[in-house]
C-alpha cells in the first residue's frame, strides 16, 4: 500500500492492531481522542474488542487482566489519565504483563492545559508508581515513526514481560503525516510463547498466577532482582537513538519527540550561520543512551537539552555527561511549543559563554 | 521547496478540509507533508486553524512559526496571523468576509470574494475551495490536477462522492481568479 | 463401602490457608471451589482474588488465578473476560475492596452486564488492615477508626450493595446469603451455583454478598462471632434473591 | 435407623476454631488438649462415640479449614 | 512534659495536631495503620475531624478541598495508595495548595509486600505524577526527627503554597522510639494569612478561585514559570542535611531515613577496624543538599548510596558528584533491611578497588 | 415603574460561557445562582467546577470556587464541607464526570449523608472531549465511542443515577428534572432550590439530576436537541422527586 | 388585558442559538441577519412588534446566555 | 552498654508487651530505647517478635541482626532466633513451651519453666512477665525496679490497673530464679 494521511492517534491505533492488538481499553482524554475513535470502529472490524472503562484506574486494570491472559492489549491517554494509572503500571510490571502505554502529552501540572507538552518525562522514566521497576520508553518523532515503533514496543513488551511506554504528545497525537503502514519490518525478536497466561487449567500445564504480592521480604527482593536482571537486559539491548550532525558540532542538542524536529530546524539555521550544532535524540528515552554521550563528549564543547518541559531530561543528560562538559537546558512549557529562532539565540548565547 | 501555511477562521467554515486536501495532494506529488490542526474548546464556534507543511525535504515542526502562506476567513484570523508571514509571502483573504485590508505592505496580499463567489455558485460551503484554488494557482504549491485527484482520492466512494465535482469546480473558480486579480 | 459424605473440595489446593481461626472466609471459598467443580468448569476457570484478607486466594482455588489490585478486581475480571469469553470468571472480593476503594469498578461491571461472576465477602470491618471501618459496618460498631461507634454524622451510613446493584439493568443474578449455620451454608452454595451459571448462561453479571465473619477484629470467638452476624448483620442485610435469570420469588 | 458415619481428621490443618464441634447434632466433636505443630488444639471424637455419628456431614461443612472427611458407611 | 515512648505512626498524627492540624483523611493501609487509628481517637477530642475516605484518590481529592477552604490537613498512606494519589497530588501542586502528606513506604512494586522499603524515592523527588511539579520531601531518621518535622512541613508547606511530602517507611512507622513532643521548636517563618482560600465571598475581599486549569498556554507557561520561581526558591531555602564523621572520611555513605541509622552503626564497626567512614544524611530529599559534596568532593575517595531499594537516590548523588569521585549503591529491597556488616564488607571491597 | 421579570441572576459573572450555542449548561446554571441568591447564601456559597463542559464554571459562578479532578468534586466538596460546615457547598458535575469516573465519589458522599449538594447534568454524552459514550448514552445511541450505536453486550446499560443513589440511607434530597421547557424549567429551579434548602436545614446529601441537551455532540440544532431529550432521555429517565426531607408523594 | 412588556437584548451574549425564539407565546422574537463581534446571528424584537409582549419573561428564562432582560411596564 | 533483646513467641503470649515494658523501664532510666515490632498477617496465630534496645548512646537499627539477649516461647522462635545471638550473649527459653535445649553452646542459655510458673501463680498470661524478669536479673540492664515503674506508668489509671501488682510478683518469681537457676 502507498503512504497516506494518517492522523498520529488514528496511525498509532491502526499500527497496534497490525501487531496484532485486537484489545483495547481506555478512557477519553484530549487529545488522544481520535486513537479511542479509530479503535471503537476498527476493532469490531478485526474481531476485537474496544472498551470504554469507567476510568483510566479501571482501564489500566482492564489492561492488567486482559494481558494476563495472554492478549497483546493497547492503552492510551494523556498526562492526568496515565497519573491515575500509576498504581497499575506499577502492578503491570510487578506482574509481569506485557503491555503497550501511550501517553500522548499535555501540559500540566494538574488539569494544565491540552495543548502539547513534555512534562511527564519523569513519571515516565523513573516509574510514577512506587516501587523499583522500569518500563522501556519510546519516543518517536514522526507519525511514520510511531507506527514503526508499534510494533517494536509489543515486542520488546512479550519479549520482556513487561510494559512498554511510547511517549508522543499532542502534536503527534492530532498532525497528519504520510505514512506506510504495510511496509512495518516485522522483528526478528525470538519471542517466548505465554505459556504463564491464566486461560484455565485445562489449556496449559499446571496452574497460573498473575500476581506482584510476596509478603516473605526474601522471597520479594528476590523477585526485585529478577526484575532487576530483566531491567539491565532491557537497558543492554534496547537503547535507541539516532545522532545527527554531531560529527563535528560545537554544541549538541538532546531533543526528544516533536521538539527533536524543531531542534533540527534549528540545525539547518544554525548552519546557514556557520554554527556547527548536532543532535542527539534519544527514542529510547529508558534506557537513555550513554553511547553518544560517550562518542562526542570529547570534541562538543558543551549540550543543551531543549524540552517543552521545565527541565526533566536534562538530568539523564547530565548523568550521561557525567561533569565532562557543561550542560545546559532550553524548555517551553503550558502548551508553548519551542521555536527554532529562540533555541538559536540560547545556542548562541552558550557558545558566546563556552568560548 | 518548503511551503509552510496557515488557513485559519470559524469553525464550520472548512479550514481544515482545505488544509487536509492540501497536503494530499502535496503527498499524489510524492512530497513530504504534514497538517497540524489547532485543538481545544476554543474550536466550538470560536476560530479554527490548521498549519500544513508541503516541503521537498523532511518535515521539522509541523507547527508553523514563519508562514510562506496565510489563507484568512475571518477578521480575528487576520490579526491573528498576518505576522507570520515571512516577507514576501502570500495572504489570501475572503473579503466578503473580511472588511479590512492587510496591514502589512512586505507581503502579497490577495482578496477573494470568496464567500460571495460561493454563493453565487449556489453553496456557501464551498468557499474555503474557492479560497484554497486562489491560493494553489498564485504559489505554485502543488498543481491544480493534485487537488482534484486528492479530492477524488479522499471523498471517492464516500458519501461525500457527489461533492468532488461541485468542489473541484470552486477550485478552479478560485484559480481563476489569480490571472485577473494580480497584476 | 464408605461414601463420602464430605471432604475437601477438588477445587481447593492442600495449602493451609491463612485465615484466622473460625474465620468464615474458608467456609466461603469451599461453596465456590464445589460449585465450580459440579458445574465442570474447574479448568475453565480464572479467578481474580482480592486485596483483602483472602489476598492470597491464588493459593487456595485450584485454578488459575490473577491477583488484583486493591478494588480492581472487577475491571481484572473484565480484561480477562473479554480476551477470553467462554472461560468463567470470578472475583472474590471483601466489603472494602468491593464496597469502598472498587466501588466504580463493581458498579460498572454490574451496568456493563459484564458476564462474571463476583462473590462479595461481607464482614462489615477491614480484616486484612486490623480492624478498620467498612462501608457495611452497622451504626454503633466500634473498629479502629471508629473507636466511638460508627456515627452517621460522621462516618455515614452503611451500604447495602446487592440493593444498590439491583437498581442496574446489567445485574442479571443478585443475591445476599450467609454462611452462619447449615442451613445458610445450603442455601449460600445454592446461590453461587446459580450465579455462576448464570455466567455460564451469559446472562450477564452475578453477584452473591456472602454475610461473614471477623472473630479477630470483632474481638470475639468464632461461635461468638457466628452468633454476632445472625443477632447484628441480617437485620441490616436482609437475605434475599434480588435479581434472576430464572425470576425472584 | 439413622446412618453410621466416620469422620476423619486432618489434625494438622485444624486451627483449633471449635465451629465443628458447635454443629454437630450428636455433640460427638471436642477439642483435643493437645496441639499440633501449629500451636493449635485440634478437634477430635470423642473417646469411642464415632459409632454415634449419623454422617450427616456438617462438621466438614462447616469447618473452615478443610479438616474434617466425612464418610457414611 | 517527658520524653514518652511512642509509634511513630502515632508520634506523628499527635505532632501534626500539635502542628494545628485538625483534618485528616485517609484510607487504611499497612504499615501505617496506626495513624488513623490514632486520629479517629484523637481529632474529636481536639474539636477536628477524622475521615476514611472510600480511598486514597477520594482521600487526596477531600485534602485539596479541605486544603483549599484554608486548614491544615494531613494525609497519610503507604506505597501503593501513594500512587493512586499522583493526579491528586499534581493537582495540590497546580492548584498551590498546601498539604501535608506522609508516605510510609512499604515494599514494591505492584502489591509487592508490607515491610519496610525506601523504593518510592522517584516517584517523591521526581513527581510522579505529571506534568513539572516539586514538592519538598523530607525524610527523618528517628522518630523525634519525624516529630520535629511535622511542624516544619505544615509551615513549608503554608509558607510556599505547595505541598511538602514526608518520607518514611515501615520501620519509622512502626517502631516505638522515646519523643518528646512539646518542645518542639516554632519556626520563625513569617506565614502569609490565607486570603486565597475557598471561604465564601462573603468571608473575604472578592472572589476566590482554587483551580489547575489554563487553556491559554501563553497563560498557562506563565503559571509555570511562577511555579518554578517558587521551587528555585525552595530550592535554595529548604535543604536539610546532617553531615556525620565526613571530615577525615576516605568513603562516604549517603542514606537517608532509617538506613542513615544504620549506615551510622556501620561508621562504628568501620572506624573501629580503622576504615574512615563518613555518612551525609540528606533529610531534605527534594531539594536535595549539593553543598556536602562540594565540602567532601576533594577528600572523599569514594560516594556510596544505600538505600532500601535498587537504587533510586544514588541518582542524585551521581547528580551532586557530578563526575568528580565514583559512586557506588548499595541496596536491600523488598523489605530487607540493609545489615552493618554486610555494608562494610561493600565499603572494604570499594576501597580496596579505590586504592 | 417597570419591574424586571427577568435578568441575568446575581448570582451569574458577567462573563460569557464557552458553552455552544442553545447548550442547556447555561439554563442550569442560571437556575443553581438563583437558588443560591434567593436562599441569601451566595456568599456564603463554595461551588465545585467539574471536569467536562463546566470546567469554566469557575467563571460564571459569582462565588468562591474550586476546580476539582475529573469526577472527584464530591471528594472535594467533602473535603471543603469538612472545614466549613456551616457554608453551602455544592457540586456541579457532567454524567461522565459523575457517573463514570466520579461513582465512588458520588456513592460514598451520598452514602454518608455528606451535607452537600450536587448538581447533575445529565447530557447522555461526554460533551467537553468532542462526544464519546457517556454512563448514561441511550442505547442505540451513536457517539464517537458507540459508532454502531451502544449495544448492551459490548457496551452495557445506561445507568440511572437517581434511582442507583436512592437506595442509601444518607440520600436525603433526590430528584430528576429537565430543562427541555418553561414549565420544566420552573420544576427544576423548584427542586434545586429544595435540594440547597435540605442542606441548610443539615438533613444530608442532597442531588438534583438535570436532563441536558448537547446539539453539538448529538449533531442537532439546538432547538431539534431539545426535542430529543424530551422524546428520548425522559422515557429512560422518568422526571421524578424520589428522596425529599419533605416527603415525596 | 395581558401586561406589557419590554424585553432588552445585550446582543454580544447571544450565540443565535434561536431557543428564544421558539418559546415566546406571542412569537415576536426573530434571529437578526447582522453578526455580532463573535460571529453570530443575534436575537431580537420584530420591528415594532414590542408593545405585543406580555412580558412572561420566558424567553430570558430559556436563554442560556443571560442575553436577555424582560420587564413588565 | 547496649543491650539489643529480641523477643519471640506464639501471638498472644504478651511478648510485644514485655518488649515495650522493657524499652519504657529503659526510659525510666533516661537511657535511649527503640522498639520494633515484627508486623502483618502472619502475626495472626503465627509467630511473634519484636527487637528492643537499650543503650547509652544513641540508638541506630533498631532491627537487631547481632543480639544481645533472646528470649523465646516457642519451639520455631528458639529455632530461628538462637543464631541471631553474639557470642555470650543471654538465651531466655520457657522451657514449659520449648521440649528441647539450645543447639549453641558459645551463648548462656537459661531454661525458665514460665507457663508451668505462671500457671501456678493462676494466670498463665503472666509467663511473658516471669520471662521478662528472669533475662533483666540475669543481664541487670535494666533495674528491676524500673520495671516496676515502668508497669506503674504505663497501666496505672488504665483498665488494666488492677494487674499492675500481680504483674510486678511475676517479674520477682522470674528475677528470683536467676540465683537459683544458674550456678
Ligand atoms: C491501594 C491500596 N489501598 C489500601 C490497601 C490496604 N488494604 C489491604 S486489605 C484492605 C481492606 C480489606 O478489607 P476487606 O476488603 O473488607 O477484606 P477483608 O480483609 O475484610 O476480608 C486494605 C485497605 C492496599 N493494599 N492498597
Ligand atoms: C483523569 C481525566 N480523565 C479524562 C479527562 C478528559 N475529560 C475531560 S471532560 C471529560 C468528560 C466530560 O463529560 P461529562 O462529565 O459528561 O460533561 P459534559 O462535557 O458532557 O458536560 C473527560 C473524559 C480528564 N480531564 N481527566
Ligand atoms: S482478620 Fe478477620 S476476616 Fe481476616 S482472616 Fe482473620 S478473622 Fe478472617
Ligand atoms: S458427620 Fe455429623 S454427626 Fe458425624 S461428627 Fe460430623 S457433625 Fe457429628
Ligand atoms: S471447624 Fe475445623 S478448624 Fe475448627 S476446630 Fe473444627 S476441625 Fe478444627
Ligand atoms: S459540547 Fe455539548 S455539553 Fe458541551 S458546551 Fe457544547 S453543547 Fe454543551
Ligand atoms: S417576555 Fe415573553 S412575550 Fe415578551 S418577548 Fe419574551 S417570551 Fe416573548
Ligand atoms: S436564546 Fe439567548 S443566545 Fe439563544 S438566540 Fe436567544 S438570546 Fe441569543
Ligand atoms: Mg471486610
Ligand atoms: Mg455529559
Amino acid at each position: 500500500m502507498a503512504r497516506i494521511l494518517m492522523k498520529g492517534n488514528e496511525a498509532l491505533g491502526e499500527a497496534a492492531i497490525k501487531a496484532g492488538a485486537k484489545f483495547y481499553f481506555g478512557y477519553p482524554i484530549t487529545p488522544q481522542n481520535e486513537v479511542s475513535a479509530y479503535m471503537a470502529e476498527r476493532l469490531p472490524e478485526v474481531g476485537g474488542v474496544f472498551l470504554q472503562a469507567e476510568s483510566e484506574v479501571s482501564a489500566i486494570n482492564m489492561v492488567y487482566g486482559a494481558g494476563g491472559a495472554g492478549a497483546r492489549v493497547l492503552i492510551t491517554s494523556s498526562s492526568p489519565g496515565i497519573s491515575l494509572m500509576q498504581e497499575g503500571i506499577s502492578y503491570i510490571a510487578g506482574a509481569e504483563i506485557p503491555a503497550v502505554i501511550v501517553n500522548v502529552m499535555r501540559g500540566g501540572p494538574g488539569l494544565g492545559g491540552i495543548q502539547p507538552g513534555q512534562a511527564d518525562y519523569f513519571q515516565a522514566t523513573r516509574g510514577g508508581g512506587h516501587g523499583d521497576y522500569f518500563m522501556v520508553v519510546l519516543a518517536p518523532e514522526s507519525i511514520q515513526e510511531m507506527v514503526d515503533i508499534m510494533q517494536e514496543a509489543f515486542d520488546i513488551a512479550d519479549q520482556y514481560r513487561n510494559p512498554v511506554m511510547i511517549l508522543a504528545d499532542g502534536m503527534m497525537g492530532q498532525m497528519m503525516e504520510a505514512v506506510d503502514l504495510d511496509n512495518v519490518e516485522k522483528s526478528d525478536r525470538n519471542l517466548p510463547p505465554k505459556t504463564w497466561a491464566t486461560t484455565g487449567m485445562a489449556h496449559h500445564q499446571g496452574k497460573n498466577i498473575i500476581n506482584s504480592l510476596e509478603l516473605d521480604p526474601a522471597k520479594l527482593e528476590k523477585h526485585n532482582l529478577d526484575l532487576k536482571k530483566k531491567y539491565d537486559e532491557m537497558a543492554k539491548n534496547e537503547v535507541k537513538y539516532e545522532m545527527y550532525k554531531c560529527d563535528d558540532a560545537d554544541i549538541i542538542a538532546v531533543a526528544y519527540g516533536t521538539t527533536a524536529r524543531i531542534v533540527k530546524n534549528t540545525i539547518d539555521m544554525a548552519s546557514r550561520e556557520g554554527i556547527k550544532m548536532g543532535l542527539i535524540r534519544p527514542i529510547s528515552l529508558w534506557p537513555f543512551p550513554q553511547e553518544p554521550f560517550d562518542r562526542t563528549a570529547d570534541r562538543a564543547k558543551a549540550y543543551i537539552s531543549v524540552e517543552m518541559s521545565m527541565g526533566q531530561m536534562v538530568e539523564d543528560v547530565r548523568l550521561a555527561v557525567n561533569g565532562r562538559k557543561p550542560v545546559h537546558f532550553y524548555g517551553r512549557t503550558g502548551g508553548m511549543i519551542p521555536e527554532p529562532k529562540d533555541i538559536l539565540a540560547e545556542i548562541k548565547n552558550i557558545l558566546g559563554g563556552v568560548k | 521547496m518548503e511551503e509552510r501555511v496557515i488557513m485559519a477562521g470559524f469553525g464550520g467554515q472548512g479550514l481544515m478540509t482545505i488544509g487536509q486536501l492540501l497536503a494530499y495532494a502535496g503527498l499524489e506529488e510524492d512530497k513530504n507533508v504534514s497538517w497540524m490542526p489547532s485543538y481545544g474548546p476554543e474550536q466550538r464556534g470560536g476560530t479554527a486553524n490548521c498549519h500544513v507543511i508541503v516541503s521537498d525535504g523532511p518535515v521539522g515542526s509541523p507547527v508553523i512559526s514563519e508562514a510562506t502562506g496565510v489563507i484568512v476567513m475571518n477578521r480575528p484570523s487576520l490579526e491573528k496571523f498576518e505576522s507570520y508571514l515571512i516577507q514576501g509571502g502570500v495572504l489570501v483573504i475572503d473579503s466578503t468576509l473580511i472588511d479590512v485590508k492587510a496591514s502589512r505592505t512586505d507581503v502579497e496580499a490577495i482578496y477573494v470574494p470568496a464567500d460571495e463567489m460561493a454563493n453565487e455558485m449556489g453553496n456557501s460551503k464551498m468557499a474555503n475551495m474557492i479560497m484554497l484554488g486562489a491560493y494553489v494557482q498564485k504559489t505554485g504549491v502543488v498543481k491544480l490536477e493534485s487537488l482534484f485527484n486528492a479530492l477524488r482520492h479522499v471523498w471517492g466512494n464516500t458519501a461525500k462522492e457527489r461533492f468532488v465535482e461541485p468542489n473541484i469546480e470552486a477550485i478552479k473558480k478560485g484559480a481563476g481568479l489569480i490571472g485577473e486579480l494580480v497584476k | 463401602m464408605a461414601k463420602v459424605i464430605y471432604e475437601k473440595p477438588k477445587g481447593i489446593t492442600d495449602a493451609i490457608t491463612h485465615y484466622c481461626p473460625g474465620c468464615t472466609h474458608g467456609i466461603i471459598h469451599g461453596l465456590v471451589a464445589e460449585s465450580l467443580e459440579e458445574l465442570g468448569v474447574l479448568g475453565e476457570s480464572i479467578g481474580v482474588a482480592p486485596v483483602g484478607c483472602a489476598v492470597l486466594a491464588y493459593n487456595y482455588f485450584n485454578c488459575d488465578m490473577q491477583e488484583a489490585a486493591h478494588g480492581r478486581a472487577p475491571a481484572v475480571a473484565t480484561g480477562i473476560k473479554r480476551v477470553l469469553p467462554d472461560r468463567t470468571v470470578f472475583t472474590y472480593q471483601g466489603d472494602g475492596d468491593l464496597a469502598a476503594i472498587g466501588t466504580a469498578e463493581i458498579v460498572h461491571a454490574a451496568a456493563r452486564g459484564e458476564n462474571i461472576t463476583v462473590i462479595f465477602v461481607n464482614n462489615a470491618i477491614y480484616g486484612m488492615t486490623g480492624g478498620q471501618m467498612a462501608p457495611t459496618t452497622l451504626l454503633g460498631q466500634v473498629t479502629t477508626t471508629t473507636p466511638y461507634g460508627r456515627k452517621p454524622e460522621a462516618n455515614g451510613f452503611p451500604i447495602r450493595i446487592c440493593e444498590m446493584l439491583s437498581t442496574l439493568e446489567g445485574a442479571a443474578y443478585v443475591a445476599r446469603v450467609s454462611v452462619h449455620d447449615i442451613n445458610n451454608i445450603r442455601k449460600a452454595k445454592k446461590a453461587i451455583k446459580e450465579a455462576f451459571q448464570t455466567q455460564i448462561d451469559r446472562k450477564g453479571f452475578s453477584i452473591v454478598e456472602v454475610l461473614s465473619t471477623c472473630p479477630t477484629n470483632w474481638g470475639l470467638t468464632p461461635a461468638e462471632a457466628i452468633k454476632w452476624l445472625k443477632n447484628n448483620m441480617i437485620p441490616h442485610y436482609p437475605l434475599a434473591t434480588f435479581k434472576s435469570p430464572w425470576g425472584v420469588k | 435407623m439413622a446412618a453410621r458415619g466416620n469422620v476423619i481428621f486432618d489434625n494438622e490443618r485444624c486451627k483449633g476454631c471449635e465451629l465443628c464441634t458447635t454443629v454437630c447434632p450428636v455433640g460427638i466433636i471436642e477439642m483435643s488438649s493437645r496441639l499440633n505443630s501449629r500451636g493449635y488444639h485440634f478437634s477430635q471424637v470423642k473417646e469411642g462415640m464415632m459409632e454415634k455419628c449419623i454422617a450427616c456431614g456438617f462438621c466438614g461443612m462447616t469447618c473452615p479449614d478443610f479438616v474434617i472427611k466425612v464418610e457414611r458407611l
